[in-house]
């Protein structure tokens, strides 16, 4: 049920002082499609995301949304496009609440003023759909665990109506249940036709949820497989740049050693 | 290299700097701070005009300190660097200047202390006396709440206590007041602040209580001003006193708000000043007419001087004060609010 | 999509748990939970703004003890007037604070701006309003332009300040030109706002009696809202509680301000100013941003926040501020003077500001403390100015109660920190 | 090959606020064991992590170490124990370059003076046993991707001789190879007769390197399990507490629904 | 375990994967590698303190055509010690603002500390040695006061350095006493510090060729060990560049000194400071913590630095040298005043800092800085008294100029930011 292009980007680059972080990078979202984005530690999988979402601004190369080319020069311009985005490092204000993260930037108003409550009872119900337990959402988020913080990030995308969603390393801090529940809004997510860029080292998680994993190395393209028609060795392979790496030989090592 | 005449001081003003013809004199005027108009307003200009007139090729460098000894000391620095020959320097502070004074007379440069008397080896002194004018200030207010004097006591706000001038005048007004009047609060103000000389008055007409309050010495002009809204405040109206004859100051002796000010002929002094600058430019010694007297200041020094007599300001001898000698003009006092009270003073 | 509206793509899910946390210590009903949550609350720190009250009343206290004409109904009445202008720029002192900015520029703004007006309206005769109008936007645009540096160029703003802190001094010299001071006609709407002091019992009492009502109402509206749409609302009693509380504060003040002449104009300007910019704040999607960049700069850009425009408009509110309180300082004295804006005006207004309980690094504080930052500091200066001390000691008096006076939040706060909330 | 206990709490509590983290904890770590610790999101891991560690003081109960109770103010006295710590919020020093933030606090010196030379050299070789790449060891932190800056924050805790490693979710920013390098770090670690700490929401993960896994549920102790007489079920009802939750009802949909 | 060693509990891995990043745009080996690496950092904005060096240039440039004797050696050279006290006292500050915070007492600091010897030395009669270290005594006091508040109590850095500037400019006046300033005698030390002048061609020259091999060597040495060691080192091309161009400014400056008096002492005193401090903030373990602090507080705090202790000492060390720095302002005017520690002098230190390019945010500075600003300020200062204009202007030209010299440099920052690093 994958649709048509909503999201590419053609020959992206980024350079960060002496570092070349992206080269040439080429890739394609569609509707009702989750792509995966994998790599190794420093591939540039949150420079490629960040770039998409104008916080940084790629040296080389074109964002084409829709099949056309825009120009994303600040997040306000990606959110207009209809992109949320999830970012690894959560950037959530420390001082705020858990409503007033949430709806940061879109805010409910009520005559021009804030509807707290409205706010309130709706950031319940999403924290309620990720299976979170959060002691108020009425405490700063500076006092929330890892995972919470992490929770209240996803929700904070579902905020407003995004046509392309973008997780960076979404359950990397949550529990069983709760990165069940994001698999599952995932899958929700494409049900729904948006389209849905996945990036995870979890294996299992990306073969779950995946219907295209796209692979990066060393900032550049390394091919992109479809889900259905690839192991995941396969993809591990192309992520450490060698079938002979520390995770085969772990593997190996825990056939012959297990008890 | 380009101007190697600036590394032998106090010589061949002529090369250094730009422009100069041959045999001008190259003069420095230094002065201390701009929070009162004076020395913008009066001095510099008087004084330029006077060397001009009396040595048209005369170069004036102006320094402002701002209310700062170190600026100032650079500042004196700075003028011998470009070669000034004689210094017209009102210190910021009389001692602390001594080292700057020392080193200009080391340098082969004249000084003459302006206003102020420095410390060091002055060579020649012009000036109101900052404790005469203190005294002025107390006789006046004494004067000014007469028989009032046992029915109550009086506020007396100084001046800045890091500003050593402000002491000559606390002094001063001190030894006319002490003993004919009852001094209920004394304050000093830093920085000479009017927004705080108004809360220090409000302050002590309520501490003192209103009707005991029957008169405010006021060190200076700027200062009446935050305080005659505070006797107005608390219904009061007594007599207070000033300084500088600002304008506003004026105008509240026209209204009555404030009973004096001390008014210094800006024009005597500034003209001494140039003529004593020119005379040493000269190479020339001073006059016995333009310095009769001799003073001692406060590092030993013996020091020609001329001494000029501050007058007290009132409603009466406005006109024949500050407007006769072209200070402000009627139309710059007698604005539309004033308008009545400069009928009545006969101003208009 | 509707302006601000919510649009979930995701239809809540079936098997939802419940928000609410079953290790949230849950307060007990009735007066004894309440005591027990107050309990809680001092020996964890969280004291909100309790410590520099009591830091006042201790002020008070001794400064009272001291001389009895402290606590009289006349000084208490001047002082109410004496810190409007300081707290005004402190408001917009606290805007910026909020950003986790400084602005050192407030003090030669507000002198500028004074200038401005008193050239404009007694030296050239322009109308009075026109005057007052082109002092607010002066500082308005001193604002703007800082604002702009800060923003778009990026130099810090404490070097952008510190630039306009010398630069609109001498803007005000030159305006002010050669003949200084300038007076006030006293008649004008400026030095009319600061002494008008309206005289009938009514009107204090009328405003106190207004405010509480205001609160009151608010409060139950919100409790019923909250209840309505089923969210945790305060109870009954803690809004009786707070109101009572206020009602208190409002009526004694009302007392005694009509004890001596009444309510005077120029501190209920402040007050309006003080609820209307603390219900921008906390109300209104501009408040809620201008807190987010406080907390994270970064955090408040990615979630779309126009974080320059924000910024420049935060130092153009401050600036403005700036004005008004010069207007105020200048109605005080009468005159608009060359040492207006100097002194230790800037170093009372971000004192005041911090000293109320505004976080210097962003994101925590309230218009409020603009109000209480100035009680604290000017209620020293009175006190000291009544006790006539020499200057020297003064200054080192002040300095130790400004010190304790903030010794008491410090301590609190630590608490709050060892139980995990800084 | 477990040895005695090097460290042990008795009836730890926690509170935060209105907030109950911890109550009565009971937990122990034994010499060459790695004892997984996991719990749902906001379980009170971290808090527990950062009681031992001196960042938080518990408000009740008492920390034993080697037997003795032992009083943990600071984070200094935690490390003068030889407890060294990875922590979930890295708090890392972001303007510090990777050497600088490696060996803060355990500078390297020659006369009194900083050996940057050889803190260089064995910053290299650190790095290069967690197989991470790193454009250069001398740049500030905080222009690293997610996962290098988890594994800078692993290797700090190798830098000294810790008795006892305690690691919070050390592998949730990491590749696959880096959590391979990672978990046989814990097993030699292990083998060097290390007392290991693990946080981890990855099952598989735990299941692979732990000798004894405790459940935290709520801020209580919700069982301790022997991994060689546990399944990964029971583990994750202990977690949820309930046998019916997100996780399994995910897995059952995938069966079914799998093509 | 050995002090400060290191003992790795795992033996390093057989699959090591080198550590060197492939994506690293590695620099072209020679001149033109070098001319690369140079436009690279230029378009990046990693500038260091270029910016600031510009500003300087144009500075003196402009000043210079306006009036030749600006560049004049006299002028130079009383420049170049007229900046010793507000820059001694900026090393301080850039050690506060390194950890982020402030200390606005340093003024009154350096006033009280200038009072304590000159009415030690010259009211009491006091041996001048003494004297001199009960200064130096009573400005380390004053900090740890100070730093004890701020790190034990809790209480604002801001607040406690307020309260201290109020507190310790009263102790100055109460110890001056009625009678105000003090002279020094011109022969005691303090004086001699900043008055003597080596006038011996040899002097400067010296020290300017020691300075440029202390460089040399030490970077040649680095290099070795580097190599050595198997770790990047600095190319013999870059080293012989850089040791070119401080050799270059460093005789420029000597010849310059020596056209007019020859050395002060008071510069090669200041110099000292800077390099000292240098040293220890980057090649020290309490420099590196205080740097750590700075960055990331409770990082430093899990890492088990003792952030109370380096916090009292900076801000002791801060006092301390504002206590240098004032001693050095009262041998420059040769007496203790009322005045001393007033005026800009505060802001003054602090903007030195800040405009050289120390961050005030901690974390990111250096003591050049105090050295870059102080020229910045002190120049802009010099340039006007020649120029004489009124202060309005002046005020208004000084406030345009200081912006001015941090426009670039915030500039080549955003440019920065625009690629990542900041
Ligand atoms: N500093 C704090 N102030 C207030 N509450 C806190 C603080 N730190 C943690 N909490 C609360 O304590 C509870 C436990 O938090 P903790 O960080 O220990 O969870 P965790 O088990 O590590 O969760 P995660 O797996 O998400 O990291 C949470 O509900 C959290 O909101
Ligand atoms: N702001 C920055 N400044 C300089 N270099 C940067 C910056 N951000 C990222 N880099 C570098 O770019 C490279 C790619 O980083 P990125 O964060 O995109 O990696 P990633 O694929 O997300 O890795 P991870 O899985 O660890 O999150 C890394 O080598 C990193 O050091
Ligand atoms: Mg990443
Ligand atoms: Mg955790």
């Amino acid at each position: 049920m994958t649709g048509e292009t909503v999201l590419a980007l053609r020959g992206v680059s980024k350079r960060f002082g002496a570092v070349q972080a992206l080269t040439d990078i080429e890739l394609e979202v569609r509707a009702g499609e989750v792509l995966a984005l994998v790599g190794d530690n420093g591939a540039g999988k949150s420079t490629l995301v960040k770039s998409i979402a104008g916080v940084h601004q790629p040296d080389e190369g074109t964002i084409e949304w829709q099949g056309r080319p825009v120009s994303v020069h600040r997040p306000q311009d990606a959110q207009q496009l209809g992109i949320a985005t999830v970012y690894q490092d959560l950037a959530l204000c420390d001082n705020l609440d858990v409503v007033g993260n949430l709806f940061l930037g879109r805010e409910i108003r009520r005559f021009a003023i804030l509807d707290e409550v409205a706010m309130e009872k709706r950031s319940r119900s999403l924290l309620d759909t990720l299976s979170i337990r959060i002691p108020s959402v009425r405490i700063p988020v500076a006092s929330l665990s890892g995972g919470q913080r992490q929770v209240v990030a996803i929700a904070r995308a579902l905020v407003g109506s995004p046509k392309v969603v973008m997780l960076d390393e979404p359950t990397a801090a949550l529990g069983v249940e709760q990165t069940a529940q994001v698999l599952d809004l995932v899958e929700r997510l494409r049900d729904q036709g948006l389209g849905v860029i996945l990036i995870s080292h979890n294996m299992a998680d990306v073969m779950a949820v995946a219907d295209t994993v796209a692979v990066l190395r060393l900032g550049r393209n390394n091919g992109v497989f479809d889900k259905r028609r690839t192991s995941q060795e396969e993809i591990i392979s192309a992520i450490t740049g060698a079938t002979d790496n520390a995770v085969t030989r772990r593997e190996a090592r825990g056939t012959e050693g297990s008890p | 290299e380009e101007s190697s005449g600036g590394g032998s001081s106090g010589s061949a003003s002529g090369s250094a700097g730009g422009g100069s013809t041959v045999g001008a004199v190259r003069i420095g005027l230094l002065l201390p701070e701009t929070k009162t108009t004076r020395y913008e307003q009066f001095d510099r200009p008087l004084i330029e005009q006077k060397i001009k007139e009396l040595a048209p090729q005369a170069q004036i460098d102006y320094y402002n300190a701002n209310e700062n000894a170190t600026t100032q000391q650079t500042q004196v620095d700075t003028a011998l660097t470009k070669g000034d020959k004689v210094l017209i320097l009102d210190a910021v502070d009389a001692k602390s200047i001594q080292s700057s004074v020392q080193k200009a007379h080391d340098a082969g440069v004249k000084v003459i202390a302006y206003d102020r008397l420095a410390q060091g080896p002055v060579d020649a002194y012009v000036s109101f006396d900052n404790k005469k004018v203190g005294q002025l200030q107390g006789q006046a207010l004494v004067d000014a709440v007469g028989d009032k004097a046992g029915s109550g006591s009086i506020i007396m706000i100084n001046g800045s206590p890091t500003d050593p001038n402000a002491a000559d005048f606390k002094a001063g007004a001190h030894s006319a007041i002490d003993g004919k009047l009852k001094i209920g609060k004394e304050y000093d103000t830093p920085n000479w602040d009017p927004n705080n000389a108004n809360q220090e008055a409000s302050a002590a007409i309520t501490a003192i209580g209103g009707p005991n309050v029957v008169g405010v010495y006021s060190a200076n002009d700027g200062m009446a001003a935050g305080i005659a809204t505070a006797l107005k405040a608390a219904g009061l109206s007594v007599p207070l006193t000033g300084q500088d004859a600002q304008l506003d100051g004026v105008q509240r002796i026209l209204v009555g708000t404030q009973t004096m000010s001390i008014y210094k002929p800006f024009k005597p002094e500034t003209d001494v000043a140039a003529q004593m600058a020119v005379t040493f430019a000269q190479g020339k010694p001073l006059d016995s007419a333009l310095v009769p007297v001799t003073v001692t200041n406060g590092s030993g020094n013996q020091v020609p001087a001329n001494l000029i007599t501050p007058v007290v300001l009132t409603k009466d001898n406005i006109k024949t004060t500050v407007v006769a000698d072209g200070l402000y003009t009627v139309a710059q006092i007698c604005t539309p609010d004033y308008a009545d009270a400069c009928k009545a003073a006969g101003l208009q | 999509m509707p302006k601000g509206g919510v649009n979930a793509p995701v239809p809540v899910a079936a098997e939802a748990t419940p928000a609410v946390d079953p290790r949230l210590i849950v307060r007990q009903e009735g007066v004894k939970g309440y005591l027990g949550e107050f309990r809680r609350r001092i020996t964890s720190g969280e004291l909100g703004s309790l410590p520099v009250v009591l830091a006042l009343i201790v002020i008070w206290a001794v400064f009272g003890s001291l001389n009895s004409s402290f606590l009289s109904a006349q000084n208490l009445s001047n002082l109410s007037q004496q810190i409007v202008g300081t707290g005004m720029i402190a408001i917009g002192v606290v805007f910026v604070l909020l950003l986790g900015e400084i602005d050192l520029s407030v003090g030669s703004v507000s002198g500028l701006c004074a200038a401005i007006f008193a050239v404009l309206n007694v030296t050239h005769g322009v109308n009075q309003w026109v005057a007052l109008l082109s002092a607010l936007v002066g500082g308005a645009v001193v604002g703007l332009i800082q604002g702009v540096f800060f923003a778009k160029v990026g130099v810090p703003a404490f070097v952008v300040t510190l630039a306009g802190n010398l630069g609109w001094n001498g803007l005000m010299l030159q305006i002010l030109g050669a003949n200084g001071t300038v007076n006030l006609s006293g008649k004008d709407i400026v030095s009319r706002l600061y002494s008008t002091i309206y005289s009938e019992q009514a009107a204090a009492y009328g405003v106190a009696l207004i405010g509480v009502l205001l609160f009151l109402g608010a409060s139950v509206l919100d409790a019923r809202r909250r209840q309505a749409a089923g969210v945790p609302s305060r109870p009954v009693l803690d809004i009786a509680l707070r109101t009572a509380a206020i009602a208190v504060i409002a009526f004694l003040a009302a007392y005694t301000l009509n004890q001596y002449k009444g309510l005077p104009l120029a501190l209920l300007i402040f007050l309006v100013f003080i609820v209307v910019l603390d219900f921008v704040l906390r109300r209104t999607t501009y408040g809620r941003q201008v807190f987010a960049l406080g907390g994270n700069i970064e955090g408040a850009r990615r979630a779309g926040i126009n974080v320059s425009w924000i910024r420049i408009s935060v130092f153009t509110i401050c600036s403005t501020m700036a004005a008004v309180g010069g207007l105020f300082l200048a109605a005080q004295i009468q005159s608009a003077s060359q040492t207006s804006g100097g002194g230790n005006l800037l170093m009372n207004a971000i004192a005041a500001g911090v000293i109320g309980g505004t976080s210097l690094f962003g994101g925590r504080g309230s218009t409020w403390s603009a109000l209480l930052g100035a009680l604290v500091i000017g209620s020293i200066q009175s006190g000291m100015n009544i006790q006539g001390l020499s200057n020297a000691i003064q200054f080192m008096i002040t300095g130790a109660v400004l010190l304790a006076a903030v010794v008491v939040d410090s301590l609190a706060r630590r608490t709050q920190r060892a139980a995990g909330r800084a």
